[in-house]
């Protein structure tokens, strides 16, 4: 019994989906009901095996040292499962509204479900192997959601997205083989399994088993160079987007890297092979590259996702210092991340949902038709930035003590200048959507009322180049003075009185606040955003068994 | 399970009986064979092929149990003893491989009964069932004796066989791939012929044991009558496994057989010379002799152009069935990777990926026959969709598929895995890089048909849903030989076991 | 020089193998390429021969009483060459068929103009 | 609930209220902000009684994980207060200035919402607070200086956000290390433990300072400040300069004075940056015709004094406690003119739409309120004796005087001068201004627009007039405190200061000598020429075609910097893929030999060949049945009609015959037996060639 109440997590969610796929069961109309029962039922399952279940550890099918599907719970397992169940609530509800107008909804929430158990898989594997079979099955699992459009260029993303998923799982395979040829045991172990005495003679065999298991599990993590999966991924619906990129995949991989790196290998194995030398350049071009790139996207999901891969660098990083502090750091914001991203694709998905626009350029004053959801935009981005008091600023806080602890100002000038990026790309979709009016372009009001996306030429140099370079100050003293005048010369026109005030010059713009089921998740997600960098404390406390078991 | 059938063989049959099992097999199937051409009917035909093979079935599986139970032992037929008659051997491999056999083409010939008619002649049907019993028979044969030059004639019996199949159904391009596989056969069974012709100048006898004691006895100044023996054995025996450049009679072969051919074909035909030539090479010369000469690199080289090679040709093919049948090329490459390799856990690999690679293929093949049949299309560009019209089928082609990507537990992966580990224990670490590029490379050529067949909008306009898929009865063999590579990969580990205690390498 | 005269046997067979492997590489038709074989298969069923022959000995068929063991050329390699050239026989039959069958298909035997037309 | 956070939270909270009542109706937002900040500004004031009696601390623990620390001491009170001051007036001036301003509503919100991180930031003992507040406050701030919409405003918005964020990263990259270093955030703490470190107390203290000088506007970072301040509207531009500007320097104060114990290399520093910011400011305050941009400059320039004093602080360690007062008083003083020099500036713009002094020369000649408003604002600054600026200038300079009598240092004789002079700069730009828009004759404005003056905008510029004087004729009130203040943080104070005598006048007199010369000999030659267009003497600003830090410098060094990293980083990007596209297209086109035809240039080499080679065994075959000269012939005349009718067609379908023989010789049954034949040769020569292993 105690058995099943640990597995539950994982069975929960493949039950569901077998009921969902099966037409005669449920009617189109229960659909959703069904996937929200399944999805809240997982979570309480999850709550409940990881917290009033004193199994923590079963064998499923163990044929030998190799061969064992082993799930185990540790403080990692707690908080990966639990951000990503709970986050996979909020997504469940938000896809109900948001894949109204999207097809084929039973294929979407089959593998929807079916994805939730892999990831349960992931964060309760005990050792390589299982974690390694879930990782290849979680690739065959987010496939038909990437492709869920079924479009020609969602099909060549998909299959961009299963070659290198497949190139990074190879990798794996092949640092796992050398691994196993070394330590003849994969399980999962506080403080690593590889002893420093099997280093001697081994050095090389380890060194490469390292290598190419943190670039496989790096090619999900999106480390550059195997990252170009990642912006293409974006053709998928948007809920799946944002899982994706908030727990899915990309922290799959992180997760994955946290296990390798201090569950398998241990802190002190790898400090002797003296490996991150060679991965810190990656990770440093990651963050880098990241942010920078994501400056030159005009489609909003594209630039939501190159900054995931500079994010992502950010964990790495944090990962690869081997500090406590580091890897806190890298843990708060493996959640914080999720927390953030996700709330930064819900509102883009709302955007694209109500209104059908995906650029920059044309959500000019989109802030005053839905100011709930941009405010929560906003805030997210502020978050991302690291500005306090939100929870970006958190990990953020302590990613740089872990550099300084190992006395490398490199990575703090980096993580800073990437910030500063991210203020870059991140800030002015808020300032074009709150303060760059849309007046000027009334046929584009037009089109987001009937629904039709036909303006993707429809482009306003000015705004453009707020948004896209940096500044270049051509603008002097006297065209100020003489682009004030006229619209001062209006305002001296107009009659001057105390009765003035009264009038409402703000025209109350059309609502466009997205539909219940996805405006509550959004701002809830950004009361989290506000409450975890205010309330830090409690989820630091929560990380400390982790640091413990990796120290 | 096999330990309570164990018991029950224990009991019930007498050691002797059992040990009769391999004769009666080959000679069970060679009468049935026989008497295929007196029978009119076409439930007939089958019912004496299906029942001859399933009792094949049971036989090899009591053998199976027996073995795993006592162990190998030889049969002398007629009672001669070893130099002078003919001996068989039956270890473990050899009654792993035997019911491996029946298995697949039992659950080929079930196939088949539903199928064949569609793709050749009615008045053909009797001639398929007689050659494919009596290649049955002789592949059986090559894997059991311990007589080499016995071996060599059931290998001529197989060629014979095979390119039956092959013509059975009356097409140009039938007829010019048999021929082409006739030629080259008879060419690689010349070279056999004159290797054989060596061993014995070299050691005077014919059965392997003795042949093997007879080397070690005077190896001095002969090293080089061994090497050239040896190489005309490997590349003799490496027509008829498609050995990497000496495939190109395969794909021919393939893509042009009915499928339920063309399931055998590259199921069972080429993986009998392989272990005839791990027989060769094992008992024949002996790790002694065999390490040291360069032959093994040989073969490994050979090996990995195959694996690599293989799969590029089958990436640019347009024709499912040839895509497939190259695949198998890239897949004969494993295996022979895997005893270039050349330590035990290599040929215990070698054997493993043979059961492997028979299950998969076999239904890929036949998989890929449903489709052929209920669509009309050849060209895997005309499959787009195909998941919408045969879910299961494509499910188990995607199965079938995932195993030869290799994700874990599936056999594939168990292969690759032990593979690396064959690699990295003889310390040659370069090899891993060519088993993950060649895994890759399959992913990316099976990848395309699964997905196209079940995802993508415009892909799906126009299927309906289920229009085209076969009913559960016909579907079954394929589901059973899909089941059981999954249960080969789930147990893989007892399995390894059990051909590690068989494997000849010391 | 010496090595050759005296493995005058494997010299004669390595050299008909050659004739035969070059008629089967060579021509274009489809009888000469079996001839060809053929030949090839006869260079190794000499040899073979060849190797259990001893000089002075004689066959090993039973003429009129029995010899001392020593008295007979080693009979196993002919048994086994007997065996060899039914199975060639058989081969080569069955190739024969194959090619009349090609030739109803096709209407000729050069494999050159076989390749030549369309869909074969 | 502490009284401090209640301060805190009511601005905080207000904000959100606000907005909401704006929803609604704006009159009752209006009442309410002006009442929210008038309780605001009594909270503060009630705060006082506690104050004095020493230091008030407050801690909150858990927030943002390190806690919520808040300190008020004499100086921080200083602070406050002048926030609470200058936010209740200018909220009052912000009701009658917004009246045709869009988004309101929103303008409010975020006026609110800057107003409670200043005062977070003024009260945070919190290193990570402060930023916190710091951070919070650029943000928030930045609505008000773009809440116009326009280009301009969104150019100089993007400036001062982007400076504002590049501070704060290198603030937090600051305090990173000083954590690192000390384990503690809080500033007393740090005051003990900081000075002790090494050299790498300086790379700390620069580090953290860089961000509060982005706000304080030292140079090189003043480049958002020119910008800022024109293009916010007039309360935030007041605001801005006059509160938030402080927080800059109040966070130099801190670092210097709390932090680092008074470091004097640092204190050199500063000493000499305020040097440089008055003339900087100064000169190209003297240049500039729109009166904002004047006033913003002016503000660069003020710095400069400011930051003087904080350096002379330092420099004087325990007996700068005239150099601390002065500070203190100084950013007082200045909060009070700048405040009211923008309103003033606001009035003109509310009515006119103008700014640029050229166009609205002459147009207070005959406000009389507003003329003696400004007029006030105007000496103040200048530093005129009776009025408050005088008393902050008098004691730093006198601090200056101390510090040469403390270390003979020549510099500090040299600098007095140019300290004088300085204030001889200040002088004369805002002679210039309130010449220009005050004295000037200008018969378009006679009589025009003096009803449009608003009491309410005009009561606020009259409360701080009144305070200027007030404090200039009655400076004890203030000093008395702050020099306790002083007294406390142990730092001497002269007995008695005396302000007004004839030396302390006569430096004034000096300075504004110097601005007189300064603004005839200059400005009204040079600056103010004949304009042949408009046909009267207008002010030209040569300053436009200088060469501009942020602009010639900054932006081209970072324009280059993310060309070449976009490059850079877009070819990896794409390069994996490359790689992957073009060795896919290798080993395809490898394996494409044994499976299809394709046309093109590679192949056709190869076709080329082999049709040589098929045409040489026709030929034989023919010469058996046929003479050779007479087909040969033959296929020549054929040959030409057929390349007559359509030779490109002809041959690309030739190719494409010849490409599928070769492809069908390849896996025809010769090339297998010849490939078998290979296969033999090569194993029997690697064997051979390798031998015995």
């Amino acid at each position: 019994m105690e058995k099943l109440g640990m597995i539950l997590p994982l069975l929960v969610p493949i039950i569901g989906a077998l009921f969902i796929v099966n037409k005669r069961l449920i009617s189109d109309k229960n659909l959703t009901k069904v996937v929200a029962v399944t999805v809240i039922i997982n979570f309480i399952c999850v709550v409940y095996s990881l917290f009033f279940n004193d199994l923590t550890a079963v064998h499923i099918l163990k044929v030998n040292a190799f061969l064992d599907i082993y799930f185990k719970v540790d403080q990692l397992t707690r908080v990966f499962s639990l951000l990503a169940s709970s986050l996979w609530v909020l997504t469940a509800f938000y896809a109900f509204a948001y894949m109204d107008h999207e097809k084929r909804h039973r294929q979407f929430y089959t593998f929807f479900t079916l994805t939730l158990a892999v990831i349960m898989g992931v964060a309760y594997s005990g050792n390589l192997f299982t974690l390694y079979g879930y990782y290849e099955l979680l690739t065959l699992c987010t496939l038909p959601l990437v492709i869920h459009p079924g479009t020609a260029e969602a099909l060549q993303s998909g299959k961009k997205y299963i070659i290198y998923s497949f190139g990074g799982a190879t990798l794996v395979v092949l640092g796992m083989m050398m691994l196993y040829a070394v330590t003849g045991d994969m399980s999962f172990m506080a403080h690593g399994i590889v002893d420093l005495s099997l280093i001697e003679g081994n050095r090389d065999l380890l060194k490469w088993s390292y290598l190419a298991m943190f670039l496989g599990f790096g090619v999900k993590a999106a480390l550059v160079p195997f990252h170009s999966w990642l912006p293409n991924a974006m053709v998928a619906p948007t809920p799946v987007s944002a899982l994706l990129h908030a727990v899915a995949v990309v922290k799959s991989g992180v997760f994955s890297l946290i296990r390798m790196t201090y569950f398998i290998f241990g802190t002190q194995t790898v400090m002797a092979l003296d490996v991150t030398k060679y991965l810190m350049p990656f990770v440093v071009v990651t963050i880098v590259m990241g942010s920078l790139l994501a400056l030159h996207q005009d489609h909003l999901k594209r630039r939501l996702a190159y900054s995931t891969i500079s994010q992502l660098g950010y964990i790495l990083l944090g990962i690869l210092m081997l500090t406590p502090n580091g890897l806190l750091g890298a843990m708060l914001h493996l959640i914080n991340h999720a927390v953030i991203k996700i709330t930064l694709f819900f509102v883009v998905g709302a955007i694209t949902h109500m209104t059908h626009f995906k650029y920059i350029h044309q959500i000019r004053g989109i802030g005053k038709q839905m100011p709930v959801t941009m405010i929560c935009f906003t805030v997210a981005a502020i978050s991302l930035v690291g500005i306090p008091p939100t929870n970006g600023f958190v990990s953020k806080w302590f990613l740089g003590l872990g550099a300084l602890n190992i006395g490398n100002f490199l990575y703090i000038i980096i993580l800073l200048l990437s910030a500063f990026f991210t203020a870059g790309y991140l800030l002015p979709i808020s300032v074009t959507s709150f303060f760059v009016s849309s007046k000027s372009e009334p046929h584009e009001r037009d089109a987001y009322q009937s629904n039709h996306e036909t303006l993707h030429e429809v482009s306003d140099d000015s705004v453009r180049e707020i948004t896209h370079e940096m500044a270049k100050d051509t603008i002097h003293e006297t065209a100020h003075e003489t682009e004030n005048k006229t619209l001062r010369n209006e305002m001296v026109a107009a009659e001057f009185s105390e009765d003035g005030e009264a009038e409402s010059t703000d025209a109350k713009p059309i609502k466009l606040e997205p539909p219940k089921g996805m405006l509550y998740p959004i701002v809830l997600l950004t009361v989290v955003i506000v409450g975890l960098g205010i309330f830090p404390n409690p989820i630091i406390n929560f990380l400390g068994g982790v640091i413990q078991d990796a120290f | 399970m096999l330990q309570c059938l164990t018991l029950v063989t224990h009991n019930t049959a007498s050691p002797n009986l059992v040990k009769l099992i391999p004769l009666v097999s080959i000679m069970l199937l060679m009468l049935s064979a026989f008497i295929m051409p007196l029978l009119k009917k076409k439930r007939h035909l089958f019912g004496l092929t299906g029942g001859a093979l399933a009792i094949l079935m049971v036989l090899s599986f009591v053998n199976v149990a027996y073995i795993y139970q006592n162990g190998g032992y030889y049969f002398d037929i007629g009672h001669f003893p070893a130099p002078f008659g003919i001996s068989l051997r039956i270890g473990e491999i050899e009654s792993l491989i035997a019911l491996l056999f029946a298995i697949v083409d039992l659950m080929v010939t079930w196939y088949a009964y539903y199928s064949l008619e569609k793709e050749i002649k009615e008045s053909r049907i009797a001639f398929f069932h007689t050659m494919n019993l009596l290649l049955l028979a002789s592949l059986l044969g090559i894997v059991f004796t311990n007589d080499v030059f016995n071996g060599f004639v059931f290998l001529e019996v197989s060629t014979l066989a095979a390119c039956g199949i092959i013509v059975v159904k009356d097409k140009k391009t039938n007829i010019k791939a048999g021929l082409k596989y006739l030629i080259l056969s008879s060419l690689g069974s010349g070279l056999v012929l004159m290797g054989i012709a060596f061993i014995y100048s070299l050691s005077g006898h014919l059965s392997m044991d003795y042949i093997h004691e007879a080397m070690i006895a005077n190896l001095d100044g002969k090293q080089n009558t061994i090497l050239i023996s040896v190489i005309l054995f490997t590349v003799g025996l490496g027509i008829k496994g498609a050995m990497f450049p000496l495939h190109i009679w395969l794909p021919d072969a393939h893509a042009s057989a009915p499928s339920p051919s063309s399931a055998i074909l590259s199921a069972l035909v080429i993986k009998a010379p392989v272990i005839f030539l791990i027989k060769v090479f094992y008992k024949v010369y002996g790790t002694q002799i065999i390490h040291e000469t360069v032959i093994l690199d040989l073969v490994l080289l050979f090996g990995v152009m195959g694996m690599i090679f293989g799969s590029l040709f089958a990436r640019s093919q347009k024709e499912l069935k040839r895509m497939i049948a190259y695949s198998s090329v890239a897949q004969m490459g494993y295996i022979f990777f895997a005893i270039g390799i050349g330590n035990t856990l290599g040929v215990v690999m070698a054997i493993y990926h043979i059961v492997a690679h028979a299950l998969t293929k076999s239904s890929l093949f036949l998989a890929a026959g449903s489709f052929i049949e209920q669509t009309g299309f050849k060209h895997i560009e005309d499959f787009r969709g195909i998941g919408k019209e045969m879910p299961v089928t494509l499910g188990i082609f995607t199965v079938s598929g995932l195993s030869m990507i290799g994700i874990p537990v599936l056999p594939g992966f168990i292969s690759k895995w032990n593979l690396a580990m064959a690699s990295i224990q003889s310390d040659k670490l370069y090899l891993l890089i060519f088993l993950l590029i060649s895994s890759l490379l399959n992913a990316s050529y099976y990848f395309p048909i699964i997905i196209n067949g079940y995802f993508g909008e415009e892909n799906l306009d126009g299927k309906v849903f289920l229009s085209k898929s076969k009913p559960i009865k016909q579907l079954l063999p394929l589901i059973i030989l899909t089941v059981l590579m999954v249960l080969v990969g789930f147990f893989s580990g007892s399995l390894i076991e059990f051909i590690e205690r068989g494997v000849y390498t010391v | 020089m010496q090595t050759l005269i005296n493995n005058y046997m494997f010299v004669g067979a390595v050299i008909m193998f050659g004739i035969g492997f070059m008629i089967l590489l060579l021509h274009n038709n489809l009888i000469k390429k079996i001839i060809g074989m053929n030949i090839m298969d006869t260079s190794i069923f000499l040899l073979f021969v060849s190797l259990g022959y001893i000089d002075g000995k004689e066959a090993p068929i039973i003429v009129g009483g029995v010899l001392h063991h020593n008295g007979y050329v080693n009979p196993i390699p002919t048994g086994l060459m007997l065996t060899g050239i039914v199975v060639a026989v058989s081969m080569t039959a069955f190739m024969l068929a194959l090619t009349i069958k090609l030739y109803e298909l096709y209407g000729t035997i050069e494999l050159d103009e076989i390749q030549n037309i369309r869909g074969g | 609930m502490n009284l401090m956070l209640i301060i805190l939270l009511v601005p905080f909270l207000g904000a959100f209220i606000g907005y909401y009542l704006g929803y609604k109706n704006e009159k009752f937002r209006n009442v309410f902000n002006i009442l929210l900040t008038a309780v605001e500004l009594l909270l503060i004031i009630m705060l006082y009684q506690t104050v004095k009696e020493g230091p008030i601390e407050y801690v909150m623990p858990n927030i943002m994980g390190t806690g919520l620390h808040l300190k008020v001491d004499i100086m921080r009170y200083a602070m406050l207060f002048i926030s609470g001051l200058a936010w209740f007036l200018a909220t009052m001036y912000s009701t009658q200035y917004l009246i045709k301003k869009k988004n309101r509503n929103r303008y409010y919100f975020f006026f609110m919402l800057t107003y409670a991180t200043t005062l977070g930031i003024f009260m945070s003992e919190n290193l990570l607070n402060m930023f916190t507040f710091f951070e919070g406050m650029s943000l928030t701030s930045y609505a008000l200086v773009i809440h116009d919409e326009d280009r301009y405003s969104h150019d100089a918005g993007k400036s001062y956000l982007g400076m504002a964020i590049a501070g704060g990263m290198v603030m937090l990259f600051g305090i990173l290390m000083e954590f690192d270093y000390t384990g503690t955030l809080d500033i007393g703490d740090m005051g003990a433990i900081l000075p002790t470190l090494g050299p790498v107390k300086y790379v700390i203290a620069l580090l953290i300072m860089f961000g509060f000088m982005i706000k304080a506007s030292v140079f090189p970072l003043h480049t958002w400040l020119p910008k800022a301040y024109p293009a916010a509207p007039t309360p935030s531009s007041a605001i801005l300069s006059g509160i938030l500007l402080k927080t800059g320097l109040f966070g130099i104060i801190i670092i210097l004075v709390e932090m680092m114990g008074s470091d004097p290399y640092l204190s050199m520093l500063i000493y000499a940056l305020g040097l440089i910011n008055i003339y900087l400011g100064g000169i190209l305050a003297m240049l500039q015709r729109n009166i904002k941009r004047i006033i913003a400059y002016s503000s660069m320039s003020q710095t400069g004094f400011m930051l003087m004093g904080i350096g002379l602080v330092g420099i004087l360690g325990e007996s700068g406690g005239v150099a601390l007062v002065g500070t203190i008083l100084y950013m007082i003083n200045h909060a009070f003119f700048k405040i009211l020099l923008f309103f003033g500036a606001g009035i003109i713009y509310m009515i006119l739409g103008e700014l640029s002094i050229n166009k609205i020369s002459g147009f207070g000649r005959n406000k009389q309120k507003l003329k003696v408003f400004f007029l006030i604002g105007v000496l103040g600054v200048a530093g005129m004796p009776g009025l408050s600026g005088f008393i902050s200038k008098t004691l730093v300079h006198e601090a200056i005087i101390e510090a040469y009598h403390h270390t003979h240092f020549m510099f500090f004789k040299v600098s007095e001068w140019l300290f004088l002079i300085g204030g001889g700069l200040t002088v004369a730009y805002m002679l210039k201004l309130f010449i220009a828009v005050f004295v000037e004759k200008n018969d378009a404005f006679h009589g025009q627009f003096a009803e449009q003056v608003h009491k309410r905008a005009l009561l606020p510029m009259g409360v701080l007039a009144a305070l200027i004087v007030l404090l200039g004729v009655m400076p004890n009130t203030i000093i008395a405190p702050l020099s306790l203040y002083a007294h406390e943080i142990g730092m001497e104070m002269p007995s008695h200061l005396s302000l007004f005598n004839a030396t302390t006048i006569g430096y004034a007199v000096i300075s504004f000598v110097v601005g007189g010369v300064l603004y005839a000999a200059v400005i009204r030659r040079k600056l103010y020429v004949m304009d042949e267009a408009e046909g009267r003497r207008i002010f030209v600003n040569p300053s436009l075609s200088w060469i501009s830090i942020e602009s010639d410098i900054f932006v081209p060094v970072m324009q280059i910097a993310y060309i070449l990293f976009s490059f850079i980083f877009k070819i990896i990007d794409n390069g994996l893929l490359w790689i992957a596209q073009k060795s896919s297209e290798f080993f395809g086109g490898i394996a494409k030999i044994d499976a299809e035809a394709a046309l093109n240039g590679t192949y056709r080499q190869i076709v080329t060949h082999t049709e040589h080679a098929i045409e040489d065994v026709r030929h034989k075959r023919q010469h058996q049945t046929e003479a050779i000269l007479e087909t040969v012939s033959e296929k020549r005349e054929q040959a030409q009609i057929y390349t007559s009718i359509s030779p490109e067609i002809e041959a690309i379908a030739k190719l494409k015959l010849k490409f599928g023989q070769i492809q069908r010789t390849a896996s025809g049954i010769t090339s297998a037996i010849f490939m078998f034949a290979f296969v033999v040769v090569f194993s029997m020569i690697f064997i051979y060639y390798f031998g015995h292993q």
